[in-house]
């Protein structure tokens, strides 16, 4: 699998992606500079977390004008996969790639800590390793994580089976106090229409050694990286 | 810029004694022009010459095997074994956080970020040591906010990870709270980067952000060239712009991959100035500046005000000369300025050109050689009487009090702080905030990890600096042993208050000694640090606060241990207990007194007790680990219960103590060891020379105490979990 | 020219900072305060000349970086 | 009513934010962007009716609470 982690100016969870993808695939993964265009020989785009250009303005609104995202935008259009993360997840919605926005988080503050994502559906690349209703556990690390879409786009969402994760307690039940922030209808991570354009908020790239608290987000780079290997 | 005579009077506003502005004058031979006496003022400023405390900080002790530079450098570096180094520092922002919280706390974190990326490393922790006033004073609210938002909004964004730090309130710091942060960082030991310049000819280039007139030195503000600037009076509060600050890390650390570098500096307080200054004196050379290079901001600035700018996020850097396009292209790939702004000369001189007119020209010996040193007079403050445990009014039971205790402001949850830092960016975050003693981040690639901690306590000193000095350090040395680490180094950031004092200079002397008495007993030498005086309002000091940061090394990430309790073991107690109750937070909180000796430190035992301990830990006997602290005994079991969900069955304690002196008292180097086997680990402490007992055992969901009263641990955690949440999420002003 | 634009979020779109401002205000004892809403102001200065032109300019800036459509909406005016 | 405050940094005040989105629209290839500054604004319904005593209520509010005048400076219109 060839991988490649976009690198926007502010960003700064590219190495973490980068362990977690070698960890699973054996294969460190390209890094590519923001003004970059050319993809080809790619299989799998990253848009890891960050402050692209400091969050300034909205997160996510100047990397989304990069050169290298008119690039992702024909990758995606071609059917290739790409995990957008946090910040990358922004950048998706402020690219257009994924519906939506992330808003500031309802507390109004920056929220770092373990949370449970309950996993959807399993029959996509990203959560094979993972059972339908599951729940694992990531970190969260930011201020602006709390999902929103008009109604008809969240009845979209859920009608085409297309919300990837939601934020719940670590017996499965979404909760508002498992809503750490604010996200509609406890959304945390989003497909694309082929199931191929993944966004989330919290970061399984964290938790992926026994050493750092535990190896919940291992299934999701098992999975993807298996899958893609193919 | 209109023209203020410079005489006696200006050097005054600048800060300058009448005695300090002579010396001005027979070093130049004439009178300064304005930009001179701007030099000379910032350079013997308190906060650049330490011209109060260096004679004192020279008594500290900073050699050891594995020190590879101590103090003198923009950080201290230590050996950490497999050809790496960790470069650290602490640095402390407490006036600009008054004025300003936000901003003031985030250009603190940036400040401290440069001091550490400048010589080679990359940052990988920073931690944070604050002090508030009273969580009942109106202000105190604001400030925390603001300071805890201003750090996290700057240390997230440049992604590195804040793992640790302390807080405590006082009343003391009600006007005057401190904010010191640190950063540590790594590098391979055989690329440290220096700021002593070299090379005649070599280009002095300047990378960054522009320069505004951020910060200049207070003393412009009253002149008349700002009168028309009508009522938008020029604010001393620097903005900090932690994007850029990334991209300046990316970029020098880019650049340092190469050989392109010959010296650098970042530019702290003083900015242009003391980079400047420094880096050619350190190199026994001369330094030419032609300020129409220097990247502006705005537009007019005068040759004083770019000297003096304090603007945030800017480096000089001395290049070999064949080497500065190949330097250029990086900073332009990273969108920052890189202007060559000077070259190095051989004449032992600072020369300072603007729009055809030299604006300064010293030489650097005598600005160095000649800076003022003072050795202020001290006195001694009266020692307290030791408490006698007994004779305490003892209204409450141990449970009532436990209770207390965990949620007072100085001992209950700090989670609202530390859930607004990203703790886990970098993935190595091996043990995060309130996990353990010390924070643990592993070196990404290897097994090695460095155990990171903050530590003083403040009312110690203040009833006994050098007691509490020594204590401070102890306490660093005892965190990191409680996770497994092998304590190498502390920086230090001595905050006290006004120094003309002879009570206040007195405080400084004291907790010196404390501190390398601990220091030397416990091989644990100071590498770096910061002098920050004059911490007063209203003639009011605050409590003496020298704030210890600790670094130690774990070869095995996987042997550090933490504080969570797990089911079925044995708690033991290492250490002996008095039952000291002198400036306790039992006594504080529960009898409503501050009084008394604070507990003594006994450098021999402590030791004893420590290299036990680590001893236990690196042989795989421990599975919890907690030191004893502030509160006391039974204020760490229920920490250590909180922390792993888990309860325990505690039995009584001594009979020549009191109850609560055993399980409140805070004497020192004690730990409490979850093990599986307490026979075998009292036995091997008993050969070692070390006291221990066992406490009772771990289970079940409540904590049983030996008298008999019991609590739930969720009843626990609700008490400790309830303040901060309460206090500053509550809808109020 | 200086182009100003201000952003706002649309009116379905809950915004929890107004509503805080809301809040704090009424606890500093401000009576008859109702709806908060807080957004975000961007000042431009331009070497457009031309009124029209330059709000032309402005107006395109803020559909393509300044306002996210999604969440916002925009208003532009010039000056000077 | 409806108060508008608008709050800017101080000029000499640097801006990142200004900063970054001037870089952003530059790179988008608009010509002739000089010198942004990024800021908040607030809007708020007032129950007073007299335009005078509005103003001088939010006024007070930005001093108290919407801006803070270390930094910031700033603007207050009331309509309808
Ligand atoms: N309290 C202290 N203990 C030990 N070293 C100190 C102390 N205060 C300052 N130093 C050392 O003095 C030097 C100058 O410090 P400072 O002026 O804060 O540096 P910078 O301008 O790079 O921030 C540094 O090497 C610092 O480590
Ligand atoms: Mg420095």
């Amino acid at each position: 699998m060839n991988a490649a982690i976009v690198l926007f100016p502010g960003i700064n969870r590219e190495r973490d992606m980068a362990i977690a993808l070698e960890q699973s695939s054996g294969h460190k993964p390209r890094m590519l500079w923001h003004t970059e265009t050319d993809l080809s020989g790619i299989d799998l785009v990253v848009l890891p977390g960050g402050f692209s250009y400091g969050d300034y303005l909205r997160c996510g609104a100047m990397a989304a004008q990069s050169p290298v995202m008119g690039a992702v935008r024909d990758f995606v259009a071609r059917g290739g996969y790409v995990l957008g993360v946090c910040n990358g997840f922004q950048i998706l919605t402020e690219a257009g790639i994924l519906p939506g926005a992330l808003l500031r988080n309802a507390a109004l503050r920056f929220l770092s800590r373990d949370c449970h994502l309950r996993v959807e559906r399993a029959d996509t690349v990203y959560a094979s390793r993972y059972r339908r209703g599951e729940v694992f556990r990531a970190p969260m690390a930011h201020g602006d994580g709390n999902y929103f879409a008009d109604d008809a786009t969240l009845d979209r969402l859920e009608g085409e089976k297309l919300i990837a994760f939601r934020y719940a307690t670590p017996a499965g039940e979404i909760t508002e106090a498992a809503n750490h922030n604010g996200s509609a209808r406890n959304i945390a991570g989003i497909y694309s229409p082929n199931l191929r354009v993944l966004g989330l908020m919290p970061h399984p790239e964290d938790l992926i050694d026994p050493l750092m608290g535990g190896t919940d987000g291992k299934p999701l780079f098992d999975g993807l990286c298996s899958a893609l290997a193919a | 810029m209109s023209a203020r005579p410079v005489n006696q009077a200006l050097a005054q506003e600048f800060g300058l004694s009448g005695e300090e502005y002579a010396k001005v004058l027979a070093i130049m031979g004439r009178t300064p022009t304005l930009t001179e006496l701007g030099v000379f003022s910032v350079m013997w400023s308190e906060h650049c010459s330490y011209k109060s405390s260096r004679v004192w900080l020279k008594q500290l002790p900073t050699k050891a095997p594995w020190v590879i530079h101590g103090p003198g450098e923009n950080a201290g570096v230590v050996d950490i074994g497999d050809g790496l180094a960790a470069i650290f520092k602490m640095e402390s922002h407490n006036h600009p956080s008054f004025i300003e919280p936000y901003q003031g706390a985030a250009t603190g974190v940036g400040g401290i970020l440069r001091d550490v990326f400048t010589m080679g490393a990359r940052p990988i922790a920073n931690l944070n040591a604050l002090r508030f006033g009273r969580p009942e004073n109106p202000h105190t609210k604001r400030i925390v906010d603001g300071v805890v938002r201003g750090i996290g909004g700057y240390g997230n964004c440049v992604g590195v990870p804040t793992v640790g730090g302390e807080i405590d309130f006082h009343s003391a710091y009600d006007g005057n709270p401190l904010v010191n942060a640190m950063t540590v960082g790594i590098a391979p030991t055989d690329r440290i980067f220096l700021s002593a310049a070299a090379g005649v000819g070599n280009p002095v280039v300047y990378v960054g952000s522009k320069t505004g007139r951020d910060g200049i030195h207070g003393a412009t503000m009253a002149s008349a060239e700002f009168g028309a600037n009508s009522e938008e009076k020029r604010p001393t509060v620097q903005v900090g712009d932690p994007f850029t600050e990334k991209l300046l890390i990316e970029a020098c650390l880019e650049l340092m991959a190469t050989d392109a570098i010959v010296a650098i500096q970042d530019m702290g307080a003083a900015g242009l100035t003391s980079s400047s200054v420094e880096m050619a004196g350190k190199g026994g050379v001369g330094i030419e500046l032609d300020l129409d290079a220097v990247p502006q901001r705005e537009t007019g600035m005068t040759a004083y005000e770019m000297m003096l700018s304090e603007s945030q996020e800017r480096m000089l850097i001395v290049l070999r000369p064949d080497r500065a396009e190949q330097a250029r292209a990086i900073f332009a790939k990273w969108e920052l300025d890189f202007a060559v702004i000077g070259r190095i000369t051989d004449t032992g001189r600072i020369v300072v050109r603007h729009q055809g007119t030299v604006e300064a020209d010293i030489a650097l010996a005598p600005l160095a050689d000649e800076a003022p040193l003072y050795t202020r007079p001290t006195a001694e403050t009266a020692k307290q009487p030791i408490l006698n445990a007994a004779r305490l009014d003892n209204r409450h039971g141990l449970a009532d009090a436990l209770l207390m205790l965990v949620g007072c402001p100085d001992l209950c949850s700090r989670a609202w702080v530390w859930d607004q830092y990203d703790s886990t960016i970098g993935g190595q975050t091996v043990k995060r905030p309130g996990a353990a003693d010390a924070a643990v981040v592993r070196i990404e690639g290897l097994d090695r990890a460095l155990a990171l901690t903050t530590d003083c306590t403040p009312r110690y000193c203040a009833a006994d600096a050098e007691a509490g000095g020594a204590q401070a350090v102890a306490e660093a040395w005892r965190n990191l042993t409680a996770v497994g680490a092998r304590p190498l180094a502390i920086t230090d950031n001595m905050n006290f208050g006004n120094p003309e004092k002879p009570e206040v200079m007195g405080q400084f002397a004291a907790a010196i000694r404390g501190m390398s008495q601990a220091c030397r007993v416990l091989d644990f030498p100071v590498v770096s640090g910061n002098v920050s005086l004059y911490n007063e309002t209203e003639g009011r000091p605050i409590l003496p606060t020298p704030a210890i940061g600790g670094l130690g090394v774990l070869e095995e990430a996987a042997r550090a241990v933490g504080l969570a309790l797990g089911p079925w073991l044995d708690l033991v107690l290492i250490g002996e207990t008095k039952g000291w109750l002198g400036q306790s937070l039992w006594l504080r909180e529960i009898a409503g007194k501050e009084e008394g000796a604070p507990p003594p430190v006994d450098l021999a035992a402590e030791r004893r007790n420590g290299d036990f301990v680590r001893g236990q830990i690196e042989a795989g006997r421990v599975r919890a680990c907690h030191d004893v602290s502030d509160g006391g005994l039974l204020v760490a079991v229920a920490e250590m219960a909180m922390a792993g969900g888990t309860g325990a069955r505690l039995s009584a304690g001594p009979r020549d103590v009191p109850g609560h002196a055993f399980w409140f008292g805070e004497d020192q180097g004690r730990y409490v060891l979850a093990v599986t086997d307490s026979a075998a680990t009292i036995a091997a402490a008993e050969a070692a020379g070390v006291p221990a007992i066992r406490l009772g055992y771990s289970g079940g969901e409540d904590l049983t105490l030996p008298d008999g009263g019991t609590i739930s641990v969720k009843a626990l955690r609700d008490a400790h979990e309830r303040f901060f949440p309460a206090w500053m999420d509550a809808p109020s002003g | 020219m200086k182009a100003v634009v201000t952003v706002m979020l649309k009116s379905g779109v809950l915004d929890p900072q107004g509503k805080a401002i809301g809040h704090a205000l009424a606890n500093l004892g401000f009576a008859g305060v109702g709806e908060v809403r807080a957004g975000k102001v961007i000042e431009i200065e331009l070497a457009e000349t031309d009124p029209e032109r330059a709000r032309g300019e402005a107006e395109e800036m803020a559909r393509k970086l300044l306002a996210n459509t999604v969440i916002e909406s925009f208003r532009v005016s010039v000056a000077e």
